[in-house]
């Protein structure tokens, strides 16, 4: 984990309350997709944690959805002004289990890390195909991107404004066979697709958090492993340790 | 040069700098972000007889200047953090630590002061009473001149390490409870916990923590800690440990001006993992402005005059 | 269209913004600023049976979302109250006011209830339990349930109007307090006064008030007022006025959610006289972004389910 | 008494911990030297009363010291930056009663309210003379201005580092006769006024504050004519009613 004071490069809408923001400064410790960053914002108390969506050697690329007042207010930050952030947090997602076909599942703003994810994947010369579920056309972003990186895209609106209607999991019928899956979204979305897919894989979850590193215990689930910690332990679970 | 040692309960502090119960893990995981043998002395999560889950999540919520925290005193039980935690902090830490124990009857405390007793790691026992008597109808030990007195006896009895008792803020006469807290032999006063709040959420309109209330801290509560210490600075005649919303050298200062003998730092850890230390550094140089000399020479400096 | 009237003990308030007493002098000096017909109503500075200066100055300091105020209830008292102060508002408010008495013995209380119940301005008098009881050792009458009950009892026995007691949230066990109010007949429970607390100045190294501590209020302490409206309004079934922090109609949604009937502005009318009318003008917008039809049907919604 | 947005248009440094600030924006609201504002500053609770130096149709001028965090901020701001104001606080001097030839006595950031009054009075055909007090020679702010305007000016220093070593009423032996004064200082030096000047006169003072504009009496002092709050009845009171 390293803190640091990062300059925000580019802070664009790409959907319907949906922004892309680009952020300057140390990545070294950053290493797994499905990691996440934790965002102090000016006036608020708690900082704002964020996943990773893409990085390279000094830049960090993230996609926030305004929800509240904090992602509001970090939705009206210009070009060149600097944030404190916590860099490198969680565990991230596994890819070495993957096997040769991994799919990819994202609904709404879980759909961010499994960019990085899909990336790495190809990278490391596997076929991956993406399901991203959003809840209408304006809404969707990043089919393109998937595409350009080489995975088959699907895509879920769930009042059927663009591509197949209904959930993510109304896709699963039409991606054929996989090895193995990778999944993040809302907690409704993620029993689906656990319920659903019948091949192993990893679940990235959400949880309230008071440090993102560790030192609160604020953020603890059970599992069949023993209490974890989302922020340090996860967000990334294993399929077969969840309990719901 | 300005000196910044303090001593606290017959121990020499190198600084009055201590990370606050629960704030902190048991220690090993801050040395990620730096040497934490810079700090004071730090107190360890809140532990008790049995390992304990805690309340369910959502267990945090933000607000204004601070945040609410239900975590409900997770921790592996007594025996683990004996077996496990503190070998794995004696590689990283070699200053005495303070031994936050928590727990729902005096046996319990009584149970784990014993335990602790034999641990040389451990500089001083700091026993929690906000939890729940669950004994006596649910309201906090700390709540009852009577039950923090019975505490306070009940531990002294089986160690000889020094003790200090944590009160919490949630009271009507934060002074006779101290004084009672002496009065059972205690070795000095830790003020203050976290105040009770709430937090609701617009969207889903319920308590954001699933346990509906928790503990306020953080900045937004300083001013009662130091009111709190202050009373009982002009009340008791053992140390005070201070804090409540400390998150920078200035906020030390004050609490030690109002009669605290060392100071805690809790939620600021959280929000800024270097605070404990940002704050030991800046400590020279805010004295200076100040001109203070000596932090020893100022504690419950407010008081003369 | 949304709507934003309530019922407060019998009495129809065409929204629930009433600015809270101390800071909003006698009203008419508002008057300046906007038509203060607007408001819900208002609660008038804490009124005493004799003429008080009050506490010496400073008075004032400021913390961080907050302010400590040691005023001691400066107040013409009540006989200047009736004759010079009312007939000066009625000129500039036509709604029923809310009359903040406070007191240092019963009979205090007791001599400005009967006094206030003349006035036909007066739609609701609230009483202020937090002023040291001096005929019981200098507690505050809102420490004690026996003495709130007293209180209580003896006022409305010399009044037809609605009786609110004010609380102090500075004890130990706020529901049991409220409820011996309601076992006295109170109408209602006004909630929450300030939290003691204290600021001392770093360069004198005094407290920066001259009186030491004083009454913390502010955005601070809103979680505070939160848990105890919502854990008063669990256990009576007379109106809540909440208060404590209120700077913007979210916290006006929030504390009602937690079960306020109406709720009071204090420490925000300081920094921004404007603050009552914003919020006012802002509830309509902030209802329609999280669903809310009727203010009326959203007290203690945080309750359900 | 007007609240609005006021727009910076200079903010420099003109002594040693001592700015001059130019703020743009409604004035209507000021008409007597002595007035003050009260200036909401971002990330700090109270307001900070700051007195007025001179105005005119759309500006208003401050002279203040950066004495704690408050000032300190606000001697960071930038050109253009905007602030919350409130504007035309208090009840200022009184010209009326100055007769002919009026004193006017300034101590430390005691100073700027006599910059307008001298103004005015001069503007009223008075005879004008000036002592400004400080504790060293590079505090000293103003001496020019006054004498720009025609008063005849007298400085103290305190350590003797310019002009005449020691008090403002150390100076008073060199202004010969006068019909009346006006001081605004700090609180001994009021007192040491108070005790020698002989002729009646007005005094300007400081309290802290919560509002500014009467609705808190947290300013509250006690007079021979009865109990006035700094902020409404105030900061001017006259010598007779004064009660130390
Ligand atoms: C590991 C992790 C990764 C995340 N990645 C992303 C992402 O890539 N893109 C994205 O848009 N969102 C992501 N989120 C959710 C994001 O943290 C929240 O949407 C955001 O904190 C809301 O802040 P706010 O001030 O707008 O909302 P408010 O509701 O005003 O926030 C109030 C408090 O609640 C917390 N909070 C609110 N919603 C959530 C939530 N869903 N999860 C955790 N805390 C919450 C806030 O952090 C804050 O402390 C992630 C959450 C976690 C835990
Ligand atoms: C009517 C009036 C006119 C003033 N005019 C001027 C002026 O023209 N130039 C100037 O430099 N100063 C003036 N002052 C003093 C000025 O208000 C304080 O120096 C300033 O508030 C300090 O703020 P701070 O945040 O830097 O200090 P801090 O000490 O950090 O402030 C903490 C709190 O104390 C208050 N405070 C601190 N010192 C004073 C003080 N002397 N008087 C009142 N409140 C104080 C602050 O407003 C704030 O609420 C005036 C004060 C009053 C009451
Ligand atoms: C997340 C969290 C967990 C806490 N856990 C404990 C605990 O286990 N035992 C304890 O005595 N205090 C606990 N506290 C209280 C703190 O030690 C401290 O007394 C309080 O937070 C006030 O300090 P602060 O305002 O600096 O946070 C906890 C506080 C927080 C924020
Ligand atoms: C300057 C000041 C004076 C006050 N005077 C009184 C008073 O006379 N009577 C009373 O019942 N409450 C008094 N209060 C308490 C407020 O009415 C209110 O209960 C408290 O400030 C919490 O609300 P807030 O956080 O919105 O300020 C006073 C508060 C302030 C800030
Ligand atoms: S958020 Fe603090 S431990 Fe996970
Ligand atoms: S500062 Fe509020 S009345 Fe003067």
């Amino acid at each position: 984990m390293t803190k640091g004071l990062y300059n925000i490069s580019h802070n664009k809408k790409i959907a319907k309350d949906i922004y892309e923001m680009k952020l300057t400064g140390d990545t070294s410790s950053l290493s797994q997709p499905g990691q996440f960053i934790n965002i102090l914002i000016d006036g608020f108390y708690l900082r704002r944690p964020i996943s990773v969506c893409d990085y390279d050697k000094n830049s960090i690329t993230i996609i926030y959805k305004t929800v509240g007042e904090g992602t509001e207010y970090l939705s009206t930050l210009k070009e060149n002004s600097g944030l404190d952030i916590l860099v490198g947090l969680g565990n991230g997602f596994d890819t070495k289990k993957s096997g040769g076909s991994p799919l990819l599942i994202g609904g709404g703003v879980g759909v961010p890390p499994l960019y990085m994810l899909a990336k790495r994947l190809i990278d490391e010369g596997k076929s991956v195909k993406v399901i991203i579920g959003f809840n209408s056309k304006d809404e969707v972003f990043y089919e393109k991107e998937f595409n350009a990186l080489g995975a088959k895209t699907f895509v879920t609106t769930a009042d059927g404004s663009y591509k197949t209607r209904g959930f993510v999991t109304d896709a699963l019928h039409l991606v054929g066979t996989y090895s193995y899956f990778y999944t993040c979204g809302p907690k409704p979305m993620l029993k689906a697709v656990y319920n659903s897919c019948e091949t192993e894989g990893q679940f990235s979850f959400e949880e309230r958090m008071g440090c993102g590193f560790g030192a609160c215990m604020g953020c603890s689930c059970k599992t069949k492993y023993g209490d974890k910690r989302i922020c340090k332990e996860g967000p990334v679970l294993q399929k077969e340790e969840i309990i719901w | 040069m300005v000196d910044i040692s303090v001593m606290l309960c017959g121990i020499e502090l190198s600084n009055p700098v201590i990370p606050a119960s629960g704030t902190f893990g048991y220690g090993y995981e801050f040395r990620e972000f730096y040497d934490i043998n810079i700090l004071g002395s730090f107190s360890f999560k809140g532990t008790t007889k049995e390992p304990r889950f805690g309340n369910p999540t959502p267990r945090i919520a933000e607000c204004t200047a601070g945040m609410i925290n239900s975590v409900g005193l997770q921790n592996p039980g007594i025996e683990k953090v004996i077996s496990e935690e503190l070998p794995k902090l004696k590689e990283c830490f070699n200053k005495p630590v303070i031994a936050n124990i928590s727990g729902f009857s005096v046996e319990e405390f009584v149970y784990c002061c014993e335990l602790i007793d034999n641990c040389e790691q451990v500089g001083i026992i700091e026993v929690n009473v906000s939890c729940p008597n669950v004994k006596h109808g649910g309201m906090s030990f700390g709540t009852s001149e009577k039950s923090v007195f019975e505490v306070t006896k009940a531990v002294k009895k089986v160690t000889t390490k020094p003790v200090v008792i944590k009160l919490s803020p949630n009271v009507t006469d934060i002074v006779s409870i101290a004084k009672a807290c002496e009065d059972g032999g205690a070795d000095g006063i830790s003020l203050i916990n976290t105040l009770l709040g709430m937090k609701i959420d617009l969207k889903t309109k319920k308590p954001v923590v699933a346990n509906k209330m928790g503990g306020f801290s953080g900045p937004a509560i300083l001013p009662v800690a130091v009111r709190m210490v202050y009373s009982v600075y002009e009340a008791v005649k053992i140390p005070i440990i201070g804090m409540g919303g400390v998150s920078r050298a200035e906020d030390v200062i004050e609490l030690m001006l109002a009669g605290a003998a060392a100071v805690q730092v809790g939620a600021a850890n959280l929000i800024n993992p270097y605070a404990a230390k940002e704050i030991i550094e800046d400590l020279p140089k805010v004295m200076n402005k100040y001109g203070i000399k000596s932090l020893k020479d100022i504690i419950g400096g407010a008081h003369n005059g």
